[in-house]
Formats: C-alpha cells, sequence, structure tokens
C-alpha cells in the first residue's frame, strides 16, 4: 500500500471497496478511482491506441489521456470514464480497455513492434490493392484494433435530465481565482451560478500546501465554499463542467449527478445538461501543465507533476517509493519539497536550467535532461544526460513538469485564437474572444495564488461596476505571490527512441518530424496526419509541444507557426445527456385525437402522421389482414355511412375588414365572391410557383372565414399566412388565428350519412336547407357546432365540429348511431383508398414541385387577380410538354398491386433514366372497381389516356403493365354529392 | 335528445404532487382570443371594460380585476379569461375566437415550481424578471406553452392535444427536482 | 444564441425559425413580370457582415422580424417587427 | 514516388527517411491558364481532372488559407448516390463510380469504405418515397435494396424497434455508399495535382478579380495580381462574396451545418444510418468514433460554429432511434459553411462573366460530389460544354423555372 497514515482529504472512517480487472480493492471516501489504483500500488493501468504500449495514470484531471475504463458490467456498461475524475463509491467496478487477453499481456502489444511501418499516415500509402480487400480484409482489422472501450449495443436505460438557468455572472472553476471572483460579486449582490468540474471545490488549493491568510489554502476554500452557500444570491455546482461557451452568453454545462453514488435513488438522474446563460461570466479554469518529451516518456510511473501533487497532498498516496522530478521551472521543486515534506523519497530533481534552485532534503541534477527511461510495466529507472556525463537514477515515479498551459478552450469556442505570451512561454486567451467573458488567474498565465485571487476579484469588480452595482472594499486575501521562473523547453533533443507527445493517439516526436519532412507543415495538416490531438483529451497535453517542434523544424517562432484551438465540449459529454428525454416516445411531442379513446377500445391502429396519433383500420375480429379491414370499411362508406376524426385538419379563423382580400391573395382563386354559408375548395402556391396546399375554406359572416389545411401541412399555411399579413402587407386589417385544437371534427360519408347528422342535430337537415358545399351551425345536444357539407370520398358527405370538450362524446355518439345504420369508423388506409378511387389529390402529390397546371387545375389561378406564386407558376418550364401531369392508372384484372416507388416506361422499352416517363404518387386496390389503382405523375399524361404503360419497382422488384385512364373512377359527375 | 357529456382535457391525468410541487387542473369558464381591428383596440377596451371590468394589458403583462384576466397573447392580440361562458359582443371591432376548449390549464405551485419548470422552459424564470403581473409564450417540453406566474408559481396552458406529453414531463421534472432536493 | 424579440424581450434561438434575407418584405408589384420575381424569390446578398434577415418567433408572440445581425460572428445589431420594418431597402 | 506496401516496408527499415514532401510550396506565376480559386476538394480535383483528361497543366489552385480547411476537412466523409430526381441522380451516380476507381488512380489510399448506407423510413409515405429513390438509382445503373419492417429489425437489433415514437417501417439500402476518409481525399488529388505540374498556393488569398470588357482576365491576391486565361470558383460557403467580386449575385445563402464525433470504441455499427424522421445520420469512423450529423442550425453565417438547440436535437434524435449510444460521449462538435440554394441543388456553369466559371451550392452534401465536381468541373472548363452527368445543374434553372429540387422545399434554403 501507497497510502500515507495521515493528511489528505480523504476519510479514512469510509472504507469503499471496489473492483479493477476482476479484483477487489480498498479505497476511502473522498478518493478519485485513479487514486485508490494508486494507493492500492497499482500502475499499469491501460494500453494506448495504436501500439498498445503499456500505460499509467497520468495526470489527477480531466484531461487525462491515459486512465480510461470501462466501468460496470453488463448491459450498461460505460466506456471511456477517467479515472482520475471518477469518485470512488462502494461497488464500483472498473477494468481497462484495448488489450487482449489481459492487460500486462496484450497481444497486440506486436504493433510496437512493428512501429517504424506505422508511421503517421501509413496507411494512405498502402491497402490499396488488391481493390476488393479494403472493406473485406483491410479495414476490419484496423477497425478491431482502434476504438477504446465499447459500448454494450443495448439501450442505455440510464435517467438523464436538461435544464436552464439564468445568472448575472457565471464563474467557470472554483479556484482562488473563481471563488474570489465568486465571492466579491455576490457580495456585490449579482445573481452568481460557480460551476467546477471537481466534486471538492477549491481547485489546486485542494491539492497544494499554499496557505492564505495564514491558513492553509484548503481551508481557506472550505471556508469561502461556506459562506457562498449560504448566500441565496449563489447557486454552487459542484461536479459540473462548463462544456461550451455559444453565442448570447449562452453556456453547456455538465452535472455530473450520480455517478458518485453505488445506488441512486430513484427518479434522480445520472447526468443533468445544462444551458446556462449569464449576462457575465468570468473563466477560472485554471491550467494544465504540459509534459517534456523524451524517450519512453510514456512509461506508467511517468506523471505530470502537479498530479503527484495532488496524489500526495489531496489524496495521501506516495505515487512512488523513490521518486524522481524532471523540470524546467520551479514548480518541479516544489513537488520535490511537498514529497520530502511528507517522508516521501525524492531520488532526484533532474532540472533543465543551469540556474536551477538549491534542493532542500533532496539532489538536484542542474543543466540535466531524462535521455531515456526504463521498465516494461512500470518505471524502475531514467537515464540522464549531465553536464558531467550519463547518470542512471533507480525510481520508480518520474514527475514531469514543462510549464503550464491556461485553459484556453472555452475562449476558443467562439472562433478566438489565443495569443502567445512570451514570458511563460505559453498561450493565453485573446480578450473579448466570448462577449462578456473576462478570464483570470491561471487561465491568464498569471498563476500564483496572488494573482488568482487578485485577477478574480478583480474582474468581479469590474463585471459589478458594468452592471451597476458598488463593491464591498473587501480586503484581497494574503497569498504567495511567487513568479512562475520557467525556461521554455519542449523535448530533449539528440537522443533516439521515440519521444511520445499524445499519449492516447500514439503521436510520437517522430510523427512531427515525418509530417514536416512531408510538407504537412500547416498546424492543421500536422494535426490531422499525425493525429495529434484528436484523441477524448483533445491534445489538452500533447498540442503545445508538437507545436514547438514543428516550430523548430521551420525556423520559426510558436506563435508564428500556429496556435492551438479547441471545440465545444470542454471535456466530452455523453450522448444520453445531451440527447436527454429523446429516447423512447420522448422525442416528440404525442397529439391525441379527441376520438383518441374510443379509438383505442375499438383496437383501431394508430400511425403517426406528424405529430399526430391517427386511426389507420379499425379491424373487426376476424379480420387477419390489413385489407380485409380497408375494404370494408370502403364498402361500408360507399354502401351505407362511415366516420373518421379528422381534427387534425388545420383550422384557422380569419376575421376582419380586409379577410376576403388576404384570402384572394393567397388562394390562386377567388374567395371575395364567396357567398356566405358556403364553403369552396382552394388552392394556395409558395411564391416559386408550387402548390402548397390545398383545403376548403367557409364563410360565415361577411368579415370572417375559417380555412382548412390539410393535417400535413396545417402548421405551414399558418405560418405563411402570418408572413402575408406581417411580412408581405402589414397594412391588411385582418386577423389569423389558430382554432385547430378548439374543435373536434368528424368526416360523416356515404348515402346514410344525412341520416346520421339527423340522427344528432337538434334541427334535421335536407338536401335543399342544407346543399353541397354549404357551412353554417348547428345544435346538438344543446351544443353549439359548426356543420359542412363536403365531401372527400365522392359521397353524401358532412363534417361536424363540436368545441373539443365533447369532442369523446361526440365520437360515442356518432359511433353508436353509424353502427345503428350499418355503418361506422373508417381509418386512414380506407380513407386514402375513397381520395383515390374519386381521382382527389393525396397529400403523395402535392409533393412541393407540381404546378396548378401540373395538377390539372391551372384553371384554377384566377387571371382576374394576382396571387402568392402566380407570376412564377408561368415560367417557360413550368408549363413545359415534358412535365409530368397527373393521371390515374388501372391495371384492369390485375391481382398485382402498383407500388410508391415505381417508375414508369414506354412497353417494350429499357427501364433506365432515359426512357423515364413519370411515377406513381399513390395507389390503393379498389374494393369498389375490384382492381388496383393508382395517381401517377406522367410526362405529358393527360394526352395519354388509354395507352399501356410499365411500371417498374427495382427497389422491390416488381413489375406490372398498367393503363393510363382518366382521375375520377367513380361518379364522374358528382352527383352522390349532391344528393 | 343527445346529451353531450363534457370532457375536460386533463381529466384523468392530473393531479399530482412530487416533494414540494404540485400540478393541478384548472378550468376558467372560458378563453377567448381578441385581436382589434386597426385602430379599434381603445373600443375593445372600453367594451371589455364596461362587460369584464377588466382592460387590455401592455405588453407581455396580464391585467386582473377578480376572476376576469386578459393575458398579452401576441401583436395585438390577447387572451380573455373569464368567469363566465359566453363570447364578449364585440366582433364589429375586433376579431374574436372562442378557445375555451383550444387549451389545457395546469397550475404548478410550490417551493421548487421554478426549479421544476427551468427543466423544460427556455425562459428566464427568476422572480425579478418574471412575475405576478406578467406573461410570457414560450415552449414548455418542445410545446407553445403560454406561462403566467402566480402567487405560488406557474399557471401553464398547453394546447389540448398535447396534454398526455405534457403532464407526463412536467411530472418528470417535479421527480427529478423532488429527489434531488431531497 | 439569444434574439431579442421587440414584444418578449431576450429569448432562446430555439424559439424562432429563419426565414432568410428581409428582402422578402419587398414583393414585386403584381405586374412586376417574371424577372422581378425570380430576383426576388431567388437572389441574394448572402454578405458575410451585417445582414437583415426575417425570423419568425414561432414557439412565441408569433411575430415575424427583422433582424440586422452580422453573420460572420452572429452579433446582433437590432430586431423590430416586420409590419413597422421599412420597406424598399435591398 | 509511387506508394506502397513494399515502399512502406522499405521506408519504415530505413528510419522513414526518404519519404517526399506530398505537393511543393511553388511562388505563383505571373499567369496561368487556368486559375481555381479555393484549395479544397472540388478546386484539388477540378485542377487535377484538368491535367489528366484535358492536358491543361498550367493551372494554379489558390488557397486563402491551408489546402483541405473548409467543408472537406470539416463535414462528416458520407459517400452515396441515392437521390431521386434525374438532374441529381445522373450526377452523383457518376461521381459515385469515379470515387470507386479513387485510390488506384490516385495512388493514394482514401479508404472508401462501402459498407452501405441505410435510410430508414416511418411511415408507409416514406417507404415508399424511399422504394422509389431506390428505383431512380437502379435506373441510372446504381444500387438500392428496400428492406422490410421485420428485415430492419434482424440486421439493425439495435435501433429502437419497440417503444419508437417513430418506429421504422422500413429502409433503403445503399450498398455502394459508405464512407471515405475526408482528409486524405484531399491530400490524394492535392499530391496527384501537384505531380502534374498543378501549383497548389497556400495561403493565397483572392481579393479581387479583374474583368475587362466583360472578360475575367486574373485575380489579386494577397500575394500579388495573377493573370488567367479562364478562372473558375470553388469556394463553397464563400461563393457569394466572390461572385459579388465579378458583380454577380447567386441563388444561395450560407448557412452553419453542424458535425459531432464521439470518443473511439469499438466496432458496433457496420453501415452509415440515416434517421427518417429526425435529421440524424450516424457512421462509424475506422478509428472507432461515432461520426454524426443531422439538419443546419437553420440561419446564415460564416462563423463556422453552430448552437445548442440543433446540438441537442440531433442528440434526442439519436437517442430516439438507437438508445444504445446513450453511453458514448460527444468528443467534438464542429461547423462548416454550406452554400445552399434555393432549391437544394448544386451549380456547375458559366457564368455571365466570359472566362470565368462558377462551381457552387453543394448545399451540405459536396464532400461525396468531390471527384465527380471536379470531372465536370473540368469537362466544362475546357471544353465549354456542360458534362453529360452535370447538363442539369445549371444557374439558368431558376429564371427558368427547370429546378431540382428533391426536397419539394421551394426556396427556402434551410429547409433543403
Amino acid at each position: 500500500m501507497s497510502r500515507l497514515t495521515t493528511g489528505g482529504q480523504i476519510d479514512r472512517s469510509q472504507k469503499i471497496a471496489f473492483q479493477f480487472d476482476g479484483r477487489t480493492f480498498q479505497g476511502f471516501k473522498g478518493d478519485t478511482l485513479a487514486s485508490a489504483l494508486l494507493a492500492n500500488d497499482v500502475r499499469l493501468v491501460g494500453r494506448s491506441f495504436k501500439y498498445h504500449r503499456p500505460r499509467g495514470i497520468l495526470t489527477a484531471g480531466s484531461e487525462e489521456p491515459n486512465a480510461l475504463m470501462q466501468m460496470g458490467l453488463g448491459d450498461q456498461t460505460t466506456p471511456n470514464v477517467r479515472a482520475t475524475t471518477q469518485e470512488l463509491h462502494d461497488g464500483l467496478i472498473a477494468a481497462s480497455q484495448n488489450r487482449f487477453p489481459s492487460l500486462a499481456f496484450d497481444l497486440l502489444s506486436v504493433n510496437d513492434l512493428m512501429a517504424p511501418f506505422f508511421s503517421a499516415g501509413f496507411y494512405y500509402k498502402t491497402f490499396m490493392w488488391p481493390k476488393s480487400f479494403w472493406e473485406k480484409l483491410y479495414e476490419p482489422i484496423i477497425r478491431r484494433a482502434a476504438g477504446l472501450g465499447a459500448l454494450s449495443g443495448k439501450a442505455d436505460t440510464a435517467l438523464y435530465d436538461k435544464a436552464f438557468a439564468f445568472c448575472d455572472l457565471l464563474v467557470i472553476g472554483a479556484g482562488p481565482a473563481g471563488l474570489m471572483a465568486a465571492l466579491t460579486a455576490a457580495k456585490g449582490g449579482l445573481d452568481v451560478i460557480l460551476a467546477d468540474e471537481d466534486f471538492t471545490l477549491g481547485g489546486r488549493l485542494n491539492s497544494e500546501t499554499f496557505e492564505i491568510d495564514g491558513q492553509p489554502g484548503r481551508d481557506w476554500a472550505a471556508a469561502t465554499v461556506a459562506e457562498l452557500a449560504a448566500m441565496d444570491n449563489v447557486r454552487l455546482m459542484a461536479r459540473t463542467t462548463v462544456t461550451g461557451a455559444y453565442d448570447g452568453g449562452t453556456y453547456g454545462a455538465l452535472e455530473r449527478v450520480s455517478h458518485h453514488l453505488s445506488t441512486p435513488p430513484k427518479d434522480r438522474p445520472l447526468e443533468t445538461f445544462w444551458r446556462i446563460v449569464a449576462k457575465r461570466a468570468i473563466l477560472a479554469g485554471g491550467a494544465i501543465e504540459r509534459p517534456i518529451a523524451f524517450p519512453n516518456n510514456d512509461r506508467p510511473g511517468v506523471m505530470m507533476a502537479a498530479a503527484v501533487r495532488s496524489y500526495a497532498n489531496r489524496f495521501a498516496v506516495a505515487p512512488g517509493k523513490a521518486v524522481s522530478v524532471f523540470t524546467n521551472n520551479d514548480d518541479g521543486h516544489r513537488t520535490a519539497r511537498d514529497l520530502v515534506a511528507l517522508g516521501i523519497t525524492v531520488a532526484a530533481v533532474i532540472d533543465t536550467r543551469r540556474e536551477a534552485p538549491y534542493g532542500e532534503g533532496y539532489p538536484v541534477l542542474k543543466g540535466a535532461e531524462v535521455t531515456d527511461t526504463k521498465g516494461r510495466l512500470g518505471l524502475r529507472e531514467v537515464i540522464v544526460r549531465t553536464e558531467s556525463g550519463q547518470k542512471t537514477i533507480k525510481t520508480d515515479c518520474l514527475a514531469v513538469s514543462g510549464g503550464w498551459n491556461p485553459s484556453v478552450h472555452l475562449t476558443c469556442h467562439m472562433n478566438g485564437r489565443p495569443v502567445w505570451r512570451e514570458d511563460i512561454a505559453a498561450f493565453v486567451p485573446v480578450e473579448n474572444a466570448i462577449p462578456g467573458l473576462l478570464t483570470v488567474g491561471a487561465a491568464l498565465g498569471d498563476f500564483s495564488t496572488h494573482a488568482a485571487l487578485a485577477t478574480g476579484q478583480k474582474a468581479a469588480a469590474t463585471v459589478l461596476a458594468e452592471m451597476g452595482k458598488t463593491t464591498s472594499a473587501e480586503k484581497l486575501p494574503k497569498a504567495e505571490d511567487a513568479p512562475i521562473a520557467l525556461a521554455p523547453f519542449w523535448h530533449v533533443k539528440g537522443t533516439k527512441g521515440r519521444a511520445w507527445l499524445d499519449m492516447q493517439n500514439d503521436v510520437t516526436t517522430k510523427d512531427i518530424v515525418l509530417a514536416h519532412q512531408e510538407n504537412f507543415r500547416s498546424v492543421e495538416h500536422m494535426k490531422r496526419y499525425t493525429t495529434l490531438g484528436m484523441a477524448t483529451d483533445q491534445g489538452k497535453t500533447a498540442n503545445m509541444g508538437a507545436l514547438a517542434i514543428m516550430a523548430d523544424l521551420t525556423g520559426r517562432s510558436i506563435p508564428q507557426t500556429g496556435t492551438t484551438t479547441f471545440r465545444p465540449p470542454y471535456t466530452p459529454v455523453a450522448m444520453g445527456a445531451l440527447g436527454a428525454h429523446g429516447a423512447g416516445k420522448g422525442f416528440a411531442p404525442e397529439r391525441l385525437l379527441p376520438s383518441d379513446t374510443v379509438g383505442r377500445e375499438l383496437n383501431a391502429h394508430f400511425i403517426e402522421l406528424g405529430l399526430w396519433y391517427r386511426p389507420s383500420l379499425y379491424p373487426l375480429a376476424g379480420e387477419t389482414h390489413w385489407r380485409h379491414t380497408c375494404d370494408r370499411e370502403v364498402r361500408m362508406v360507399r354502401g351505407t355511412v362511415g366516420i373518421t376524426d379528422v381534427t387534425p385538419l388545420g383550422k384557422i379563423d380569419i376575421q376582419g375588414p380586409d379577410a376576403a382580400t388576404l384570402l384572394d391573395r393567397v388562394y390562386t382563386n377567388s374567395f371575395s365572391t364567396l357567398p356566405i354559408g358556403k364553403v369552396r375548395y382552394g388552392l394556395m402556391l409558395r411564391e416559386d410557383g408550387a402548390v402548397l396546399d390545398d383545403g376548403t375554406t367557409a364563410r360565415f359572416g361577411e368579415n370572417h372565414y375559417v380555412l382548412t389545411a390539410t393535417g400535413g401541412a396545417a402548421g405551414l399555411v399558418m405560418t405563411h399566412l402570418e408572413f402575408c399579413t406581417q411580412v408581405l402587407w402589414p397594412e391588411l386589417d385582418v386577423s389569423v388565428f389558430s382554432v385547430t385544437d378548439q374543435w373536434a371534427q368528424y368526416s360523416i360519408a356515404g348515402p346514410k350519412a344525412r341520416d346520421l347528422v339527423n340522427a344528432l342535430v337538434d334541427d334535421p337537415v335536407t338536401n335543399e336547407s342544407f346543399p353541397y358545399m354549404s357551412c353554417g351551425e348547428a345544435m346538438i345536444g344543446g351544443v353549439k357546432a359548426r356543420l359542412f357539407r363536403i365531401s372527400f370520398s365522392g359521397e353524401l358527405g358532412y363534417e361536424i365540429a363540436v368545441p373539443a370538450r365533447y369532442g369523446d362524446a361526440l365520437a360515442r355518439a356518432l359511433g353508436e348511431q353509424a353502427k345503428a345504420l350499418g355503418g361506422g369508423w373508417y381509418g386512414l388506409e380506407a380513407l386514402n383508398v375513397l381520395r383515390i378511387e374519386k381521382g382527389l389529390l393525396t397529400h403523395a402529390e402535392i409533393d412541393g414541385r407540381v404546378t396548378p397546371d401540373d395538377l390539372g387545375l391551372g384553371k384554377m389561378v384566377s387571371g382576374k387577380k394576382d396571387c402568392v406564386g402566380k407570376t412564377l407558376s408561368g415560367r417557360g418550364a413550368m408549363l413545359a410538354e415534358d412535365r409530368e401531369q397527373l393521371v390515374a392508372l388501372k391495371i384492369p384484372g390485375e391481382v398485382n398491386a402498383f407500388s410508391g416507388g415505381g417508375h414508369l416506361f414506354k412497353v417494350g422499352e429499357k427501364m433506365i433514366t432515359a426512357n423515364d416517363q413519370g411515377h406513381i404518387t399513390s395507389h390503393c386496390f379498389s374494393p369498389t372497381l375490384g382492381h388496383p389503382i393508382a395517381l401517377a405523375l406522367l410526362k405529358n399524361g393527360r394526352a395519354r389516356t388509354g395507352e399501356k404503360l410499365v411500371m417498374k419497382d427495382y427497389a422491390r422488384n416488381l413489375e406490372i403493365t398498367c393503363e393510363v385512364c382518366a382521375p375520377v373512377h367513380l361518379d364522374p359527375k358528382g352527383e352522390n354529392l349532391r344528393a | 335528445m343527445l346529451d353531450l357529456v363534457a370532457k375536460s382535457p386533463l381529466s384523468g391525468l392530473l393531479s399530482l404532487t412530487q416533494g414540494s410541487v404540485a400540478l393541478t387542473e384548472a378550468t376558467p369558464a372560458s378563453i377567448i382570443s381578441i385581436v382589434p381591428f386597426k385602430g379599434r383596440a381603445a373600443e375593445a377596451e372600453a367594451a371589455l371594460q364596461s362587460a369584464y371590468g377588466v382592460g387590455l394589458p401592455p405588453l407581455g403583462g396580464v391585467s386582473q380585476v377578480a376572476q376576469n384576466r386578459v393575458l398579452w397573447f401576441g401583436d395585438g392580440q390577447y387572451l380573455l379569461i373569464a368567469d363566465r361562458a359566453e363570447m364578449p359582443k364585440i366582433t364589429e371591432i375586433a376579431a374574436v375566437t372562442d378557445q375555451s376548449d383550444a387549451w389545457a390549464v395546469m397550475h404548478l405551485e410550490g417551493r421548487d415550481a421554478a426549479a421544476v419548470l427551468a427543466r423544460l422552459c427556455p425562459i428566464d424564470l427568476r422572480p425579478e424578471y418574471f412575475s405576478k403581473g406578467q406573461t410570457a409564450r414560450t415552449e414548455v417540453a418542445h410545446m407553445p406553452a403560454i406561462v403566467t406566474p402566480t402567487v405560488n408559481g406557474f399557471e401553464i396552458m398547453v394546447m389540448q392535444s398535447l396534454v398526455k406529453t405534457a403532464v407526463k414531463s412536467l411530472h418528470s421534472a417535479m421527480k427529478s427536482v423532488a429527489v434531488q432536493k431531497m | 444564441m439569444r434574439i431579442n424579440c421587440p414584444n418578449c424581450g431576450d429569448r432562446d434561438v430555439r424559439e424562432f425559425h429563419y426565414r432568410g434575407s428581409a428582402k422578402l418584405l419587398n414583393r414585386p408589384a403584381p405586374d412586376a413580370g417574371e424577372a422581378a420575381f425570380v430576383d426576388y424569390v431567388y437572389l441574394r446578398e448572402n454578405p458575410a457582415g451585417l445582414n437583415r434577415e426575417l425570423w419568425f418567433h414561432e414557439m412565441g408572440c408569433r411575430s415575424w422580424i427583422v433582424a440586422q445581425r452580422n453573420m460572420s460572428t452572429h452579433e446582433f445589431a437590432g430586431t423590430e417587427l416586420a409590419r413597422n420594418a421599412k420597406r424598399g431597402a435591398k | 514516388m509511387r506508394y506502397s506496401a513494399l515502399q512502406v516496408l522499405r521506408n519504415g527499415l530505413t528510419g522513414n527517411k526518404s519519404w517526399k514532401p506530398v505537393w511543393r510550396n511553388p511562388t505563383p506565376k505571373s499567369h496561368y491558364d487556368v486559375v481555381i480559386i479555393g484549395g479544397g476538394g472540388h478546386g484539388l480535383a477540378t485542377a487535377y481532372y484538368l491535367a489528366k483528361k484535358h492536358g491543361i497543366t498550367n493551372v494554379a489552385v489558390l488557397e486563402k488559407g491551408w489546402l483541405g480547411g473548409g467543408n472537406v476537412g470539416r463535414n462528416t466523409t458520407i459517400v452515396r448516390s441515392n437521390y431521386m430526381l434525374e438532374g441529381n441522380m445522373k450526377f452523383y451516380s457518376h461521381s459515385l463510380r469515379l470515387w470507386e476507381n479513387l485510390e488506384q488512380e490516385l495512388n493514394y489510399n482514401v479508404m472508401l469504405s462501402q459498407r452501405g448506407l441505410v435510410v430508414l423510413g416511418h411511415s408507409d409515405g416514406q417507404v415508399e418515397a424511399l422504394a422509389r429513390r431506390g428505383t431512380v438509382s437502379v435506373m441510372e445503373g446504381d444500387d438500392g435494396v428496400l428492406w422490410s419492417r421485420e428485415e430492419c429489425r434482424a440486421r439493425m437489433p439495435y435501433l429502437n424497434h419497440d417503444d419508437a415514437r417513430f418506429p421504422v417501417y422500413g429502409a433503403l439500402m445503399h450498398q455502394r455508399g459508405g464512407t471515405a476518409r475526408h482528409d486524405a481525399v484531399v491530400w490524394g488529388f492535392a499530391r496527384a495535382a501537384d505531380m502534374r505540374g498543378v501549383d497548389l498556393i497556400q495561403n493565397c488569398e483572392v481579393q479581387g478579380l479583374r474583368i475587362e470588357n466583360g472578360k475575367m482576365v486574373g485575380v489579386e491576391t494577397s500575394r500579388g495580381y495573377i493573370g488567367a486565361g479562364k478562372v473558375g470558383m470553388t469556394v463553397a460557403g464563400r461563393s457569394g462574396q466572390v461572385a459579388e467580386m465579378a458583380g454577380l449575385r447567386l441563388p444561395i445563402e450560407s448557412q452553419v451545418l453542424q458535425a459531432f464525433v464521439t470518443e473511439g470504441l469499438k466496432p458496433i455499427l457496420p453501415t452509415v444510418i440515416a434517421f427518417g424522421m429526425g435529421h440524424f445520420y450516424i457512421s462509424q469512423s475506422d478509428k472507432g468514433g461515432l461520426v454524426f450529423g443531422g439538419d443546419l442550425d437553420g440561419y446564415n453565417s460564416y462563423a463556422q460554429r453552430g448552437n445548442i438547440p440543433m446540438m441537442e436535437h440531433i442528440a434526442e434524435a439519436g437517442m430516439a432511434l438507437m438508445p444504445m449510444i446513450g453511453k458514448a460521449k460527444m468528443l467534438r462538435s464542429w461547423g462548416g459553411i454550406n452554400d445552399m440554394t434555393m432549391d437544394g441543388s448544386p451549380i456547375i456553369d458559366k457564368s455571365p462573366v466570359e472566362n470565368f466559371f462558377v462551381n457552387c451550392g453543394w448545399c451540405y452534401g459536396g464532400f461525396k460530389a468531390v471527384p465527380g465536381s471536379g470531372d465536370c468541373f473540368a469537362h466544362l472548363m475546357a471544353t465549354g460544354n456542360p458534362h453529360p452527368a452535370a447538363n442539369r445543374l445549371l444557374l439558368n434553372r431558376f429564371e427558368t423555372g427547370r429546378l431540382l429540387d428533391e426536397t419539394g422545399n421551394g426556396a427556402s434554403p434551410n429547409l433543403h
């Protein structure tokens, strides 16, 4: 065990048992999985992506490239979890990834031996022969070798949630800078959200031995957090990563709500994705320590120096028995001092600087460089080049510090390009990269605790002033203010062997050299060619080193060479959280008919149409095929009476002195001439001349119309009318208001339709009192209803609308009365057949491309007036000879069916594009005619009645011969409608 | 004679309680859209004043006297929510439609009502920015909604055909908040 | 992205539907001819800077809004109701 | 230097020291027979085919930034030809055939993986429309097979077949569809064009077009004036700006489309899948990341980044369709500038300015068009006549009404 006996922010009274790769270990409350593994001397935790190199824990944060784990077993297993951020909890089960058969013995580690042939981009240069081998052989092998963790392939059943939050100030990061900023702003009266990815707020104060105002930094942090928690205007969000900065002060944030719990209570989400809208933001995200590239710098036991301090100080773990440090700055010495203070042996501090500080209690090798390491599954020794020659140091942990990179990530999300700061040899955020966001502390490149507190306080004061609030004169707490003493040093030169830059994607310094050699010299080419920075950490620890090497190779400075940029999210976000509530039925609202319950009681088959659930069939007992039901329902309508729920048709109420003018402008035909109490069929175009929708409009008064849009186009038509009244002609005095949800509307069709209507209405109607295309009011059981005499089946038809609260009751009454007359409910399948038999358009013909003329409705475009789309519907090609026109098709005596996938050809011609004559738009078997019929769009179709054609559906492999006929199969004079 | 039995849109779905928050149905006698014709707003207001004792609210506002309320509903558009089921006789000066059956009305109330609604609704619900006397047309769980602060929470109106999803979404948010506030 | 609806104030972009150039305010006269309508319906300036454009507050007050927005930065320079907007500008 | 397994082996044994630059860094000449503006996939492919098929090698490709830095370097890498309208179908079919020989032709592995592309239908109507697309494909000599509901369940068990809001009714399998490695396409064309003498000039921004007597004679660039016999424009989202330099307005709006990739995962998704209801499509890259995307954000933009609502919508659609991806973590998101035309189909044509040719309007689907577009544009620029595969992709179709509107949404670019 490497657990120190005292210290740290772990609770030794709460022991936690967990598993890693099948073995059971023990840790404490307050541990991360990584700290608990280190405490148990587990150093080898994973295999690298390409070469399957043994890897250990590198960092103590979310930038971790190596320690990615498969968590949990079975269907709900989670891949690629960073051990460095996963809180330990009882029963946690983790497994290493990307190895077979075991972590210690991985067959694919043979890749490491093949490394000379697996140089950057080698796959672009081979695997091309023979041609067919890519999909069959090469690619499957590459795919199997690639990838890290695995999904189970089974549905994720975890609960995820989303939420919105608003604040005056969002503080991102709860280290000294963030805490100071939040405290100052909150005391000044702002609504503050303070978010931090860690489960304990305080940032580096939890991992360092700094003092603030004479007390340990971590105690100051805890006290400040407690003070903030007590304030009403502060929301503390621990375990919450701000993942992205977007327009308008909107930030995405992921809260890990339950990952730290063994058995989350029912209803508690696993994660919540927040959208935080902040008037101002302060980025206090700290900095990420950067490595130094040297040969075999990827062995388990090589760690970042700050991570070593985190494990020792915060988690009370000795990361090694004899730790050495490789540094180019004073921070490396801090590591040594902290370890010595904890009684951990420091073998040496290898400092690249000749002017390195003196080490108290540890040896210092000045002007020295690590040139190699040894130890297959874990570090054993490092080889050091000093001015006095080569030295070998026995060490099982090498803490590396190459300086710090400010966490500029969020500031890049809106195209901000970080700028170079020579004194710290790092990129810092460019000002105003995100409107309203200020950067403070280490994220700004000011690394001391004093600077963190001071910049945090100052930024909060700026925000307060901008928002018209005053800052209370708070004294700045006292803290260390040591400058970062750093001599830039990126990689050890003059060595053999591979030195890793991107640990996860296995990119070495040699790959950068090769990229340069092959002229992939722009940073983006280099990244893409070598895959540097493309792994799960987005190159947080890798990009700078590679940039420095490329700068070296091209003889340019680092800022001339390029910059590092990052895209959202800051750390990866589960699809489940981003897509929370999308699974199952949650993807879109469910819209139910007033007769929904009635339909369900009748075991109707429902289908999804737009947002609505609509019955397609009302099968009776004994009907085993949908056609049985559909045919019966069609015969029922043609023979007696059928009812169907047409509530989804868009009902738009149009009132005002200019109501008629509006309708005349949006419809091709005239509505100002429609008498009150009458209904007219209308055709509406888009401005580009294509048909937008068809439907009926009823006139209830001089200035009052009710327009009906087809169900699928209801929203579109409403928006179009609002566009017309607000954008095109705001001078019109007219109101357009949706009343779709107000009315439950039923269609009644069939020879006995009037009998059914009269069984319900208080005052019976006759053909004379209420002729075809009439509208008016009627009383049903004392309820005021709207009655329409319209038909979409070719039969005598009515529609009745009642306020929706009576919809269920009316549906039941209709059902009973229809049954008494020998009729009943019919669904969309039958409705479709009825329409096609009558040659009426289904929504399939109005495909957004057809013109009135294509549909044979050219004469509906009034020559006397303008309307939307009129001019462009008259363009040459819109009326051309070879355009497809609506026709009907039939297959007399055939049992074979049409197909909606069918295209049409002249008999005997090769069925290829060049000979294409048109295609089927809708089709059915007509029980009335006894054979299949269809509607089709056919080149010059109206002139081709009687012609035989071949229909071919290649996707279903169907072929039939059919005949062009007139669209109206039944009652061509419309006598039934008017009966 | 036929007797059509009315069914309220939320019957059988509500009430629900979770933690500190309750979701209940409200059934105002009538909801009526009023869009005064051009230049007729003052007349419309006077007519409403005399019939219901309540005037037209300002942008985004609610005017209320006793049980009669007028909600701002859009540019020059209003919703009268009244204690009696009849249409105002103002068809000469305003476009008027009966919306009584178009909307389902819910009350989401209790200490954490705002936290619940913030899981589903993208507007700023902080009381400094949104409180009694105001109203907003916005979305709740991807559905068009009218959200109006009450003394102890919010009145939420959604299209009646969408109540199943609305209740399901609100209930799931109520559960999520309740368990996290434990 | 947030859009300042002249009626409703600052709202999330998710409540809005976009309809492109505010050129659509200027429908040609009925007798303007095909070329004028082709230009109106199809041809666009598509600037990389400030664009005058139409948004519809679909999941809000259902107002059509004319916005000035920088297409390179997404910054808004102002919004007004389409019914009040100046016509005739390109 | 010819690439081969042997070459990889030889270099591996000698420390990879002898690999040569993949392209030169030439200094711009004062005049070229052809100047192509835009060093993306379309521009590089055009230059390659000009040299290869038409023997025109005095060609420069001018790139503002780095080669392939536009949409070709930021897309979801899908290759397909399953269109419905004849004018599009024959073009994309032609392009797909070029894809199928690209690796051998370019001597560069672009990793074309014809793993199949499945488009799902969620109503009888959608399935019928898919069948029609399949039929149209086969009519053009391509492929398309309809899968029944039962076949979908058997072949794609990881889709939600049980309690879906929009259940799967059927699907169209386009077996020759799939993916390719986007950067490799750029580098392959660049290398092949460079080898034939084409000058690829990076960091060279075109700032003006010189037109004399209605004829294009050259371009003003950040690296000086370059004379040109002919100028071709292949600048995707920036088409509006370049066309404006020539005094032209186009039927195009530039819109943002986001795309996403998850962390690397072991193989789980064998084909490309497109949701028919919620604007979501997904495939798994050879590196293991799930690459997915959806609809346009819906507004004009040159910012190359999108916003949260569409990202959420796409993820929700993903969860609705295949809830197995819930525990996959989205790693990166990016945005491209899409030159959306008013009918959703591209334009390869002459312009009213003599010797100035336009290749634009690729909407969100330019990647799969790269070889076809290059071939057809080169043909047009070399011969003055449209390539037979692209003879419907003309600029004047908006005047004549001979539109190519696959989705039927009319002149609303964000709806295509």
